[in-house]
């Protein structure tokens, strides 16, 4: 691995250890630690903690565009000064929270918040930032944005992001590829390729270790060949399953086409252990194109399907369990979209996702 | 004249306890019958070794090519003949009951003297595929009975690679469940499919079961290839007396645990009557002057709890037809398989809806006896398949109801999409 | 195939077509055929069936041996035609029912069948009777009795057949081999290898159809070869899990061996759609010694199962019903039955019964 | 000087609408920085051919192996050179912050300085794993821009094949759910194996997650290989008082529909006050005068739904701990897979928990180092070798809090039953 430094510089060794965190809580959080009682939500965005002394903190809760410019960062730093009391802290999903110890405290904070352009939500039953990824910007394997995608998406969805009506949390991610860094969610948009890839045959001997790459195919569709006297890789068209999976360890297999790439929807997902357990997204559109900058079509099935869970979903309900009691049949229904072969679970094992059962909605 | 018994000390130990002794039976056998003296004999030495000691063979009876399991006793003398020699031959005759069982006892009777006049006089009613098995023949009676059978109105049921004898639950003969007539389709379709039990050519074997509705009393899901279950699309019906009588009964506590509590998919809701909700998917039953048993019949999956527990209050809507699911059967091979949901619901009523069924019987028959491989069952096949190319095979839609839940992976090649979703 | 036949008998052609079933309806069968309302049960082994028209039927049910002599089977007939009115039917399960007009032929009818040995009951939430298969008596590849097992298990559990005070039905099965023609069932008692197969190598060449045999093994443990200088097979013992496939298509695979065949007992298996989708039976207790005439230690556990589920379920509560909401961990410790690795499924597809959550009892 | 902008048409529509722009920032930042410029006009050639144009390489810190993301363009002109050479080379910096995301405004300033004197100014908070995603540095500037943030505490997170960044949540700092000390396990784990986070040596990334209760707000099971949930073990705590103000506000119906209809286990059952049981395995609530919430602890899973709609009126137990589930990890190879549980409970209060946990900790990595293949995460090896082949392998014994259910296929040679079952 190449070592980059000035020839001039001494060598500099790294003091290698993991920051603590105890000097960057806030100091209502550092006095009740571990000795919280209960919260509540007096208002979308803003969490209401209560310790079991009976001390109290609010949070504060806005969205971030994640990619920030450090003109950004700065500007909420600016904030959480001037109206905030000089902490912040960020949730897994790119938000920012301010905590303050009085609630007259709350209602300014959120009128500089929104006024500089940070929408306030986020929190209880709303739906929440897209869990973002790297896509074109930074991505070497990326099938389309990601950045993009969640601008479009939060532009639309920013009314359900500022209030809470949802049957119970809507947790959104978006991938760029197959691999899915964003994760299983309620809703997750992820790039699907509908096509082998496009191998050029002159590049893999010089930078493809074959039998890694050849390891790497979930079905084994991959065969090392002789290509114009050159060691090459060939693909079992019939088998391949369009993954994308040897296309990192191996970039002249070529996945990604722009129009061959295509965006899937997948639904239901859910990570959390309350009532049911964790469970996968599942697939209910495919064949959306990529269509940037807007990606309308994504964007109006994704609202489709947000809409028909707020209207039909009790509460508490997540997404996945919604559809559980209303059946895979009303779900495609609702949200009009079709249902086709291609969801029927063929992968191993996926026997156990076919209905053995009498169980049927009608 | 009957010969000596051999000593049972072993099986005699079975003839001990309250239920009744199969071991009992055959000793009243064996007072006049030396096939049932050297069963015990045979039987016995099992007991002793803890290993069978029956071997497998090819009979059959004349324009058949199954319906026998043929029994030869391994147990030798040194002079290589049967140990047991009475029993040295113990065939099973497969014998096809009317649909749900029935009988009269003149015609029970009739098949006891059949059964004594040319075998053992050792029935089991019934075997776990529903027929009657007349087990205990040598093989020169066996043509002799199955004729005296026939002659009875009996036909010989199915083994070996073929359409097997099927079952049906009692249903519309008692049972104020059931969804469609039972009966009638089992007997149908037995003989549409004649040929295919009798002249074993199917890769493997083939099972149908009728249940009359998801109680499924003939384990139809896990036990057979073709499993035709009765259900209803429209909403369940309420017996307002009925249900003020339960409720009376029973109370309030016991509807939310046993009832409301239970229900698979919360499509049950507890609600002051005058909040029932109305719309053409609910319906509901009043319990007393002021409340209500709401049922969301969209969220209903027509499990069959509520209406069992509260039968007659509650039962299946007017809207019956079945529900159809393949691939069941036992564990070799892939493990345990259950048949999954190949048509959701289709109506049994009219003629043209018999046409239909039998159609579709058809085809999933043809496309087995095609496509499958030797010994492998139809969960066999579409577990290698795929359920969507074994849906094209035999011509269905593909339906949501089909699945518990849409794929979970993107290992798929997609690009027919426009054509599948068009 | 050999055709046995009397020399001078003419050649006679069968009469091929399946039974009508109309004529040996009860009458109210036939009346009220597809028009029932309701029913109860007046006392365990009594069913009372109403029609919409407010006709009535009461069945009375009984166990039976199943492997019955004529004698017995004319004893029930007599009994239905002094006690009944002559129709009786046959259940799935080998129970007998006899159809009566009237209420007042009931009492005299369980009196009559008690007296002559048949238990009443079977019906409601008791314990049903076994689901029986062949074993010794008849099956050319049994590693246990059935009959045996059975008749010692329901003199056991006759108690809980004649009274319905468990939770729900409770559906038992017992299978001779791992086959398993018994079925799925609340508690399955079934013949478990534990050994691969000795072969027999001098004759499986003359008997065995080799390619079918490979093709049998589930695992394909099995490989063709040579032994002295006759075409035989071998078994790789490492892949082997001991499953007797290969042992039907080719005796000379003895899977059967009187120490190393032991006992398995599965619970939790459920058929219908009642509440729960159909599930499988699960492995809780192996090792069990095959010890006839009486199979004492079986029906220990089989007791010990049963026991603990009367007194711990819910009304409603299928078996499986009941563990899934107590959870495994209360099941092994109320039925003092060690858990071991064995019952961790490593079977295609077995990842989804691993807890992928954090769904805990303690 | 800056260069001027290059068109962006596509880019541009991101600048509208009311959620916050990365564009507009971007263009913030290129208005005095070069590498923005050509970074816009990079992205806006992607939105144009609907393609990425990076190709990555190696490039790393003096003493690291990893945690720097090389970037270079794959847009080229004619000649060769870059087209847009500014931000010909765009690598990212993975720095880890504090556990739980907690920033002074100062700290998070002094990054911003740093970033803006040694690479582009943009900065991603936070990155999927939990890093601090410093992106857009030419390759001169790498070892800079680290050694400063290193002065100031930071350290670089993982990357390759190598122990990742980790995350924890906001846990015991604000949440009441709260089952033991996150930031404090993170902590110590992380600097317990810098080396194989700094120096990638393992067959394939590795993953901790720790949440503070199975509301999993780090999404644990599913994304890391090693998930450290809170629990508890004994009954569920009560607060009557908060019980009834709870109840007066929301009434019967959202208890009953609510509530207990939604536990999965049928744990909650409402009781009059008189009747609740008395048992050391039940908790209870008051809702008012007569009614109560009788707590089913031996049926609760713990699930954290009951808690969660009505907190402060129940909470989780006294007797804390952590459940441990290993195997988490996206979609590669066998389809995405979960996390499963290896230790239903452990204790993490004293010096010797810790010890004990990472004791277990050193265990796992171990294992993984040693079995893993290449490129196989902890879930596929599991699923390759067996989860009992694994615990065997880390020294863990069984137990039935392992799994949803026992197996359901007889296929185990159980030869060994005897010793297993001791
Ligand atoms: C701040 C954050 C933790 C952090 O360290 O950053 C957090 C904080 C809280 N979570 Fe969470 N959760 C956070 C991510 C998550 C995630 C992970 C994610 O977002 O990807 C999950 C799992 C999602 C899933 O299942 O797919 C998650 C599932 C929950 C749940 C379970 C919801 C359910 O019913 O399924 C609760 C319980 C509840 O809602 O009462 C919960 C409850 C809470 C509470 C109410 C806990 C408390 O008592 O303080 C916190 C306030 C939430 C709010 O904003 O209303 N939190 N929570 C995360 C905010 C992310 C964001 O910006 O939106
Ligand atoms: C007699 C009977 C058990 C009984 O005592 O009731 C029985 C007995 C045998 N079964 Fe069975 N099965 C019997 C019902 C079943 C059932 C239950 C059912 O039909 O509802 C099943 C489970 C459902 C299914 O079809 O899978 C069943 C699954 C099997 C299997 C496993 C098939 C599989 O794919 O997993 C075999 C093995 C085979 O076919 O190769 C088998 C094979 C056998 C054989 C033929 C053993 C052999 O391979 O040589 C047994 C002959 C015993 C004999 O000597 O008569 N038997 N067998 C049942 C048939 C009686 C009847 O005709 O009424
Ligand atoms: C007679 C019989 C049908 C037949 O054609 O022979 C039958 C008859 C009835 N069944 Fe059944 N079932 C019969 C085998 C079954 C089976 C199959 C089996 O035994 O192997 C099942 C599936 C078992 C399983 O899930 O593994 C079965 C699952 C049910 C259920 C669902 C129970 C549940 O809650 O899971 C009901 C509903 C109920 O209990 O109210 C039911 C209900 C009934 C009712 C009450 C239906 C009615 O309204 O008339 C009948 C009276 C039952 C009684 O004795 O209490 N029957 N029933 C079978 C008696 C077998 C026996 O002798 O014990
Ligand atoms: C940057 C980030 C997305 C983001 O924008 O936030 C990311 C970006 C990449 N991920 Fe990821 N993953 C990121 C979090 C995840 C997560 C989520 C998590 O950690 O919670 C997952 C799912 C959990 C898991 O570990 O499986 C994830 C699962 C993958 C996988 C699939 C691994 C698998 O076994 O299925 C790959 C492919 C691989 O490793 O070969 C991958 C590979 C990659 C690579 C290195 C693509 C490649 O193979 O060249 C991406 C580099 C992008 C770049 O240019 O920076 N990334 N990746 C996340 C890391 C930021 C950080 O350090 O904080
Ligand atoms: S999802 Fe794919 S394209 Fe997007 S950041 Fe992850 S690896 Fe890259
Ligand atoms: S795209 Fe996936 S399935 Fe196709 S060859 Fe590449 S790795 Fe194999
Ligand atoms: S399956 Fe249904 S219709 Fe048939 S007997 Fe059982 S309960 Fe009645
Ligand atoms: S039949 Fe329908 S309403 Fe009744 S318990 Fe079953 S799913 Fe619920
Ligand atoms: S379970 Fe096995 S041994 Fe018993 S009858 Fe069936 S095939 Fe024969
Ligand atoms: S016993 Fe089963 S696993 Fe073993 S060799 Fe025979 S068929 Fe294969
Ligand atoms: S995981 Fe639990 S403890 Fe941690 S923040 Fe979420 S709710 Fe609180
Ligand atoms: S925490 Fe326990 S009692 Fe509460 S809902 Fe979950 S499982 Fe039920």
């Amino acid at each position: 691995m190449s070592q980059p430094q000035s020839a001039a510089a001494p060598v500099r060794k790294p003091v290698e250890g993991f920051l603590d965190n105890k000097k960057f809580l806030h100091p209502k959080f550092a006095a009740n630690y571990g000795n919280w009682k209960t919260h509540d939500r007096p208002r979308p965005g803003v969490l209401h903690h209560v310790s079991k002394t009976g001390d109290e903190v609010w949070s504060i809760k806005c969205g971030t565009q994640r990619q920030m410019d450090h003109y950004t960062v700065r500007n909420l730093c600016d904030i959480a000064d001037s109206h905030g009391e000089g902490f912040m802290r960020f949730t897994m999903r790119s938000c920012v929270e301010f905590p303050v110890s009085t609630e007259a405290k709350v209602a300014p904070l959120i009128a500089e918040l929104e006024k500089n352009g940070f929408p306030v939500g986020g929190t209880g039953n709303s739906v929440s930032m897209v869990a973002h990824t790297q896509g074109w910007l930074h991505c070497d394997i990326p099938g389309t944005d990601a950045s993009g995608v969640v601008k479009s998406m939060m532009d639309d969805l920013i009314d359900e992001f500022r209030h809470e009506n949802m049957p119970n949390r809507v947790k959104l991610s978006t991938s760029c590829c197959e691999i899915n860094c964003g994760g299983q969610a309620d809703i997750a948009v992820v790039v699907q390729y509908t096509k082998p890839p496009k191998i050029n045959h002159d590049l893999v001997s010089a930078i493809c270790e074959r039998p890694t790459v050849v390891a790497r195919c979930p079905v084994a569709a991959i065969r090392p060949t002789i290509i114009n006297g050159k060691p090459s890789l060939e693909v079992d068209e019939k088998k391949c399953v369009c993954c994308g999976a040897c296309f990192p360890p191996c970039p002249p297999m070529q996945i990604n086409d722009p129009d061959a790439n295509k965006i899937a929807i997948w639904v239901g997902g859910k990570n959390s252990n309350a009532r049911s357990k964790p469970t996968f997204h599942k697939l209910v559109a495919a064949g959306l194109p990529n269509n940037a900058p807007r990606w309308p079509e994504v964007n109006a099935v994704v609202r489709r399907i947000l809409m028909a869970y707020k209207a039909d979903g009790r509460p508490w309900e997540r997404m996945g369990e919604w559809i559980d009691r209303i059946g895979w049949p009303a779900f495609f229904e609702k949200t009009d979209l079709p249902f086709t072969k291609h969801m029927i679970d063929d992968w191993r094992g996926g026997r156990v996702n076919l209905n053995a059962s009498t169980h049927l909605h009608f | 004249m009957v010969k000596p018994m051999h000593p049972t000390p072993m099986l005699d130990e079975l003839e001990k306890g309250p239920w009744p002794s199969f071991v009992t039976g055959i000793k009243r056998l064996a007072k006049d019958n030396n096939m049932a003296v050297d069963l015990l004999g045979q039987l016995e030495h099992s007991y002793e070794t803890r290993m069978g000691h029956w071997k497998g063979g090819t009979l059959g009876v004349i324009g058949y090519g199954g319906g026998i399991i043929p029994r030869f006793s391994e147990i030798k003398n040194p002079d290589g003949g049967y140990r047991f020699p009475d029993a040295g031959e113990f065939h099973t005759l497969r014998i096809m009951p009317a649909a749900g069982m029935h009988y009269d006892t003149n015609t029970l009777r009739q098949l006891c003297d059949v059964w004594v006049k040319h075998g053992s006089g050792l029935i089991a009613l019934h075997g776990q595929s529903g027929d009657i098995m007349f087990q205990g023949a040598d093989s020169a009676s066996v043509q002799k009975a199955f004729d005296e059978f026939n002659e009875m109105g009996f036909d010989l049921g199915g083994a070996g690679p073929a359409l097997r004898t099927s079952a049906s639950c009692i249903g519309a003969a008692r049972c104020e469940q059931s969804c469609f007539d039972e009966a009638k389709v089992h007997h149908l379709v037995i003989n549409e499919f004649l040929d295919e039990l009798h002249r074993p050519a199917l890769p493997y074997k083939f099972k149908f079961k009728f249940s009359g509705c998801p109680n499924d009393c003939t384990n139809s899901i896990q036990r057979s290839d073709f499993a035709t279950i009765g259900t209803w699309r429209d909403n369940i019906q309420t017996d307002d007396a009925m249900g003020q009588t339960w409720f009376a009964k029973h109370g309030v506590n016991e509807l939310v645990n046993d009832v409301i509590g239970m229900c698979p998919t919360r499509a049950l809701q507890l609600k002051a009557t005058k909040d029932v909700k109305k719309s053409a998917e609910i319906s509901s039953l009043t319990l007393d002057g002021s409340q209500s048993l709401e049922i969301d019949n969209k969220s209903c999956v027509r499990c069959m709890h509520c209406v069992n527990v509260m039968t007659g209050a509650l039962a299946p809507g007017k809207d019956k037809g079945v529900c159809i699911l393949i691939g069941g059967k036992s564990v070799l091979k892939i493990g345990a398989s259950m048949g999954t949901v190949v048509v959701p619901f289709m109506k049994l009523d009219s003629d043209e809806d018999y046409e239909n069924y039998l159609d579709l019987c058809h085809r999933v028959m043809d496309f087995f006896a095609d496509n499958a491989l030797e010994h492998e069952r139809t969960g066999e096949m579409i577990d290698r398949i795929g359920l969507a190319s074994f849906l094209e095979g035999i011509e269905v839609d593909v339906d949501a109801n089909m699945i518990n839940r849409p794929r979970m992976n993107p290992y798929v090649n997609m690009a027919d999409w426009p054509v599948a979703a068009a």
